[in-house]
């Protein structure tokens, strides 16, 4: 079955490890950066992650060509999704029709369209 | 001549895979063996018997619309009672959105997919492979009963509070969203929702089943450029399922989100509904997008029409070459066009949003690639008339329908390259030129490729065969009356007929059409009182019919060379594939076919 | 089977199948004075949507007669009872080529032949600069509203809002100048809809959260039908509308009217 | 055409009844059922890909997010990804174990694997409950709606697996997995790790972006 397909889970798991703690920290800090660098450094720790994952415990490393070909169209449909929903969903240039952005929010008390999103009823949300 | 020459003794040749040889062979009691079968041959029938009875409820719907548009607001015979007791048999217009809404529904999800893939995918992979059964017998039987709640819920819809759904087989947001926007989007929607998912679910189960029998299963010496057109059309249907149909899925939970925790996908902030105040109607708070639904319905929706006639395509392929006695032509240009329309299907679905608000300059790409399917499915076409080039065909049923299949698929294809042309669509987006095209490749096209395959392989299924007679003669009458009802749609579409629409003739525009209207109805009624012919045919075939060998027609695929019907585990020789499934017609040979498994000295 | 039957088959299936271009040409051809054709089209791009429809049309009629015809002679001519064998091919490689890229050609040809059209009635909005098109995408002529089952028309106060007392509102009827560039702006207030005049060659969907411009010029007037074209519910089939095209001065006097109806009614609040 | 129709032959069929089961074994060398459970993990990716292209396109439109890290408990939550990212690595350590045919290890690696998963959800549950407990609903707005989408069907199919991987203990117990087979072992790791992966790029894009 597996034969000569060894390799170090605990490495492995200790890459995940302090992969998740240095993605937390820089999520924590990076919201004061601009956009594209927390985005970047996050992208980036989530990808190695998904990539120890897969291609370790899942065994990707070991498979054939065989499972390769039947992920492959995936990146490829997913890329096409987002290439045609997103000029037309998300438009913002001049192309965009919205009335409201995405996201608006009717407010049942004023009876008008707050483009603001709210996140909860006591602002916050979470704990 | 006799065909059951077939080796009944193993060929004694090494097989390049491995064997794993069994024997298992105890008496199985009666529910195992029609009821929870893990067999895939029972399990098609399934398929078959159940795809069949939701045609013939599909069709009934179908009659019901025609009554309408022929004599709007009048008393419905037969089905009025049933379906619109209140008003005495009278529909009303919410009663006509439902109707339309679960004939589409129907037709597509629990007919014209479980035949194709669910009957035919179950009964002939196997078979025309060389292997025992499906990979996993006991997923396939789960895939079939998976499919009972789906089909349970989409009837009780009918029942509830509101009646059935009534936003169309597309299900747009937010009129299938805002419960109050339609009476049928109070629970018949939901329903509808859960029932797509179970049906969904218990496609996935078979597409994966498919996949992995096709690719792991074949018996020795089948290579892929072996196998019959009929396999490749199923697996590269499989693949359309294993990769849109998740998508579906999600969007349909989205949907779901939307209309049970009022979640926001699919509404715009400001959507207000028959003047209620916000506080009693806004079915959602926040804002998303209708459109986003319609991005992901259509990418499932617009490969699932290809699912609806790939396998089709190739069962016709197989019945073409097999009754004409000749190779199919161009085997390699047919695999190859059958993966384009596959590989091209996923970036076209655009086409059916040109008019929705989609960005503009996106509908162009759009159209580009949506024009371009013709191309893989002109070499289709000419491939089909290139095999009866110089053929020696034979006018069987099976033959006649497969022809039928490619006069009129050539005639639902070419007027769909006026509605891939974004300005013509302008004009007849949602009009009956869409009706008519889309029922030439649904009917015209698969369902008539269902019957070429019911009459072509009932012999393989039932160890007997359906009456030839009869059969040309429902052919005709079936020809006849199919092209009375769809073509002239063609006209009304091009006078501007909307579809979905109730009761045209308030339009002083429409006025004049319901002569043709009529017409067309009339031939509906005379489509659906033929079948009784086949349904005679059928039943009577399967008790009475002549008894045949293991080769009736003289084909070379795999499945004729196992008994009919084939026992457990269909084949009782060791198989050794030495050829492709065309080889009809060869000078160098003895008969005038050589089946696939049998070498020549 | 005895040959008299044999031969009886071939005859009626070659028939059968020679009615379907037969009958399909012939519907084609008298469909016009049968009239299931094209309503008259009064708008500027109409006519090029009718060229583009013909034009598909002839390249679809000579491919599907050819087709048909192919298919017509092959089922009778090789359907002959003949004992020899049949033509022993598995293909040709140069029929191949040719057949796809003959229609190849062709279908790029289709393909590019759409785009000038579509640009200029979906993505080329008027844009003030001539004198036929005083409306752009800002300063529209009128909102046009759909909402479960009816169209409403909201014509700009002179500064060109759309909020206050001075907005003329008109439910049912569209009253729009003739040769004009009239730029509307769509929106839907509840569910999908769609604004569809069959003689304008005109359709968009109206969405819910969505301003959509729309355009046309009208070059005759007259009174002409207003359809909705998506489904909406259960009025779907009955959310009519009329649009009135009306000669410039004539235009001009009716809105005017319509403002000074507003005051001598005491509507506003 | 009753020319082209052979004649009845029952001798020919009455061989039909006794004889072995052909089946063959072709193209590439994958099991079955690993075959099988790739492909569906490829449609697991595009279910999940419809409901993360989902969340994006909203926020891509969205004129305004909540800075997630301020609405969200990251802290938990952080700890709750190191939770799966344990349990996949127990997986990984029971499989070792079958492959030495190390029984034992099997279930006590696997037992602990199913407890990570549990205790999983279970905060997840607790989490849910803190935020509709602060008016945190699936209508509130867009950010919610898409939220409980995305982490619910993950959390749906944590406990998917959870069941999954209770069945293979109990085929462990009864002793069903060898040095030499224990792909059905196999295969539920397989799809543990990738609800476990699937987690990972959630609990970046819904949770830190
Ligand atoms: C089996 C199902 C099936 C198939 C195979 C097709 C095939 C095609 N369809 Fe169809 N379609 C549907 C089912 C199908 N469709 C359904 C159900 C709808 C409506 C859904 C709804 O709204 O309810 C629809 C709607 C639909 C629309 C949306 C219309 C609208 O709503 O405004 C469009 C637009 O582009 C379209 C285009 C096409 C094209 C270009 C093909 C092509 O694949 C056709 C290619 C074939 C040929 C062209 C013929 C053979 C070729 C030759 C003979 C060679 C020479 C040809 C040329 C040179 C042109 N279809
Ligand atoms: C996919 C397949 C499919 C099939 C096969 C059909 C078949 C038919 N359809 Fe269907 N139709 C759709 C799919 C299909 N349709 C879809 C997707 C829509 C759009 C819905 C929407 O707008 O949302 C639609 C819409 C639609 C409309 C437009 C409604 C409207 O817009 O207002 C009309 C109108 O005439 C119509 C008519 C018919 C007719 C007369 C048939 C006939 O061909 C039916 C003939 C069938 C029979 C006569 C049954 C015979 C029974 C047997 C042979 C089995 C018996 C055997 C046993 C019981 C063992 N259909
Ligand atoms: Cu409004 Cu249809
Ligand atoms: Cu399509």
């Amino acid at each position: 079955m597996s034969d000569g397909k060894h390799f170090d889970a605990n490495k492995v798991f200790i890459g995940l490890f302090i992969f998740t703690a240095l993605e937390v920290a820089w999520g924590y800090l990076g919201h004061g950066w601009n956009k594209p660098m927390l985005w970047g450094g996050l992208l980036f720790f989530a990808f190695l992650k998904a990539w120890l994952i897969a291609v370790y415990f899942m065994h990707l490393k070991f498979e054939g060509w065989v499972i390769y070909s039947l992920l492959l169209p995936t990146p490829f449909l997913v890329l096409v999704i987002f290439g045609y929903v997103l000029p037309d969903v998300a438009n913002q240039g001049d192309d965009n029709n919205l009335i409201h952005p995405i996201g608006s929010r009717f407010e049942k008390d004023t009876g008008r369209v707050e483009e603001v999103m709210i996140w909860s009823k006591d602002e916050g949300g979470g704990h | 001549m006799s065909s059951s020459s077939l080796p009944t003794e193993p060929l004694g040749l090494a097989p390049s895979g491995t064997v794993h040889v069994s024997h298992d062979h105890h008496e199985i009691g009666f529910l195992k063996k029609y009821v929870f079968s893990t067999d895939h041959k029972m399990i098609g029938i399934q398929f078959l018997f159940t795809g069949l009875v939701t045609l013939l409820i599909g069709g009934l719907l179908a009659m019901g619309i025609r009554w309408q548009l022929a004599f709007p607001w009048t008393e419905m015979p037969v089905l009025g009672k049933l379906l619109f007791p209140e008003t005495g048999g009278v529909a009303t217009p919410e009663g006509y959105t439902m109707l339309f809404t679960m004939h589409g529904t129907v037709m597509v999800f629990f007919v014209i997919i479980p035949l194709l893939t669910g009957a035919f995918g179950n009964f002939l992979i196997p078979l025309q492979i060389g292997a025992p059964d499906m990979a996993f017998p006991r997923l396939n039987m789960l895939g079939y009963w998976w499919m009972w709640p789906g089909i349970i819920l989409m009837f009780l819809a009918f029942g509830t509070e509101g009646g059935g759904p009534a936003a169309g087989w597309t299900a747009y947001p937010p009129l299938s969203t805002i419960e109050s926007a339609a009476p049928g989007s109070l629970n018949g929607q939901t329903l509808w929702l859960l029932a797509l998912t179970f049906s969904g679910v218990s496609s996935m189960m078979g597409a994966v089943n498919y996949v992995t029998t096709i690719v792991k299963m074949r018996a020795p010496g089948m290579t892929i450029m072996r196998m019959p057109l009929s396999i490749w059309g199923l697996l590269i249907a499989a693949l359309l399922q294993l990769f849109a149909l998740p998508v579906l899925t999600a969007a349909s939970f989205m949907q779901i989100f939307d209309r049970v925790f009022d979640a926001g996908f699919f509404n715009a902030p400001d959507t207000l509904v028959n003047n209620m105040s916000p506080e009693v109607d806004l079915g959602t708070a926040a804002g998303g997008h209708p459109l986003l639904w319609q991005h992901l319905f259509w990418f499932y929706s617009h490969p699932a029409v290809y699912i609806m006639v790939l396998p089709a395509m190739g069962f016709v392929s197989d019945i073409l070459a097999t009754h004409a006695r000749k190779p199919i032509f161009g085997y390699k240009p047919m695999v190859y066009s059958l993966a384009g329309i596959a590989g091209l299907g996923f970036i076209v679905w655009g086409h059916h949003m040109f008019m929705s608000g989609l960005n503009p300059k996106v509908s162009l790409v759009f159209m580009t690639a949506t024009i371009m399917i013709a191309l893989p499915s002109a070499v289709k076409v000419f491939n089909w008339l290139g095999t009866l080039w110089g053929a020696r065909i034979q006018l069987t049923t099976p033959m006649l329908f497969a022809i039928g299949f490619v006069a009129m698929f050539i005639i639902g294809g070419l007027s769909g390259i006026w509605m891939a042309s974004t300005p013509v669509d302008i004009y007849i987006h949602d009009t009956y030129i869409i009706v008519a095209h889309f029922h030439y490749v649904v009917f015209a096209g698969s369902v008539f490729a269902i019957f070429a395959s019911i009459y072509h392989w009932f012999p393989k299924m039932f160890g007997r065969m359906m009456n030839d007679t009869l059969g040309k003669v429902h052919f005709f009458g079936t020809f006849v009356f199919t092209n009375g009802v769809f073509y002239m749609m063609h006209q009304l579409g091009l006078a501007g007929l909307m579809r979905r629409t109730a009761d045209p003739y308030a339009y002083e525009l429409y006025a004049h059409l319901q002569p043709l209207n009529q017409f067309i109805s009339y031939c509906a009624f005379a489509l659906l009182g033929w079948q009784v012919l086949f349904v005679f045919n059928l039943f009577h075939s399967m008790f009475f019919g002549k008894r045949v060998g293991r080769n009736p027609w003289r084909a070379n695929s795999l499945e004729w060379s196992a008994p009919s019907p084939p026992g457990h585990g269909n084949f009782d020789h060791q198989l050794e594939v030495v050829r492709g499934a065309y080889e009809y017609g060869d000078p160098e040979a003895e008969e005038d076919h050589l089946p696939q498994a049998v070498r020549v000295s | 089977m005895s040959t008299l039957k044999t031969f009886l088959l071939r005859v009626a299936a070659s028939l059968l199948f020679l009615a379907v271009p037969v009958l399909g040409v012939w519907t084609f051809v008298t469909a016009e004075a049968n009239g299931w054709w094209f309503p008259l089209n009064v708008s500027s791009y109409g006519g090029e949507i009718d060229y583009l429809f013909d034009l598909i049309l002839w390249m679809v009629a000579i491919t599907f007669v050819l087709t048909e015809g192919a298919l017509v002679w092959l089922v009778w001519r090789f359907s002959r009872p003949d004992s020899s064998r049949a033509v022993f091919s598995h293909g040709s490689h140069k029929l191949e080529m040719i057949w796809t890229a003959v229609p190849a050609l062709l279908l790029v040809f289709i393909a590019f032949s759409q785009m000038e059209a579509w640009s200029k009635v979906k993505i080329a909005m008027p844009d003030g600069t001539r004198p036929d098109e005083p409306y752009t995408v800002e300063k529209p002529l009128a909102e046009v509203y759909a909402s479960q089952f009816d169209w409403r028309f909201r014509y700009p106060d002179a500064e060109g809002n759309f909020e206050g007392a001075d907005v003329v509102e008109s439910a049912y009827d569209f009253y729009v100048p003739v040769n004009t560039k009239v730029l509307v702006r769509l929106r839907s207030r509840d569910v999908l809809h769609s604004f569809f005049i069959p003689q304008f060659r005109l359709k968009q969907d109206a969405v819910p959260g969505m301003e959509i411009p729309v355009w046309f010029k009208a070059e005759e007037t007259g009174s002409y039908e207003l359809i909705c074209a998506e489904l909406c519910g259960w009025g779907h089939y009955k959310m009519a509308g009329k649009i009135h095209v009306l000669p410039e001065d004539e235009y001009e006097a009716w809105l005017a009217n319509a403002r000074t109806a507003l005051y001598s009614n005491g509507s506003e609040d | 055409m009753s020319e082209s129709i052979a004649a009845y032959d029952p001798s020919v069929d009455a061989a039909a009844h006794h004889h072995p089961v052909y089946d063959y074994d072709s193209g590439p060398p994958v099991e079955r059922g690993k075959f099988a459970i790739w492909l569906f993990l490829a449609t697991e990716v595009m279910f999940f890909s419809g409901l993360i292209g989902a969340y994006i396109v909203l926020r891509t439109a969205a004129a305004e997010w909540p800075d997630p890290t301020k609405v969200l408990a990251v802290d938990i939550t952080a700890f709750n990804t190191f939770v799966l990212i344990t349990s996949s690595w127990l997986m990984v350590k029971s499989l070792f174990a079958a492959e030495a045919g190390d029984k034992g290890g099997i279930l006590k690696w696997l037992g602990l694997t199913i407890l990570g998963g549990s205790l999983f959800v279970g905060i997840q549950i607790y989490e849910y409950i803190e935020l509709v407990k602060h008016g945190a609903l699936p209508h509130a707005n867009i950010f919610w709606s898409t939220f409980y989408l995305t982490t619910g069907f993950h959390g749906f199919h944590v406990i998917v697996g959870v069941i999954w991987l209770i069945c293979a203990w109990f085929a462990a117990l009864r002793g069903k997995y060898s040095p030499k087979n224990y792909l059905g072992l196999e295969l539920a790791g397989l799809y543990w790790h990738f609800v476990d992966l699937v987690w990972v790029l959630l609990f970046t894009i819904i949770y830190l972006f």
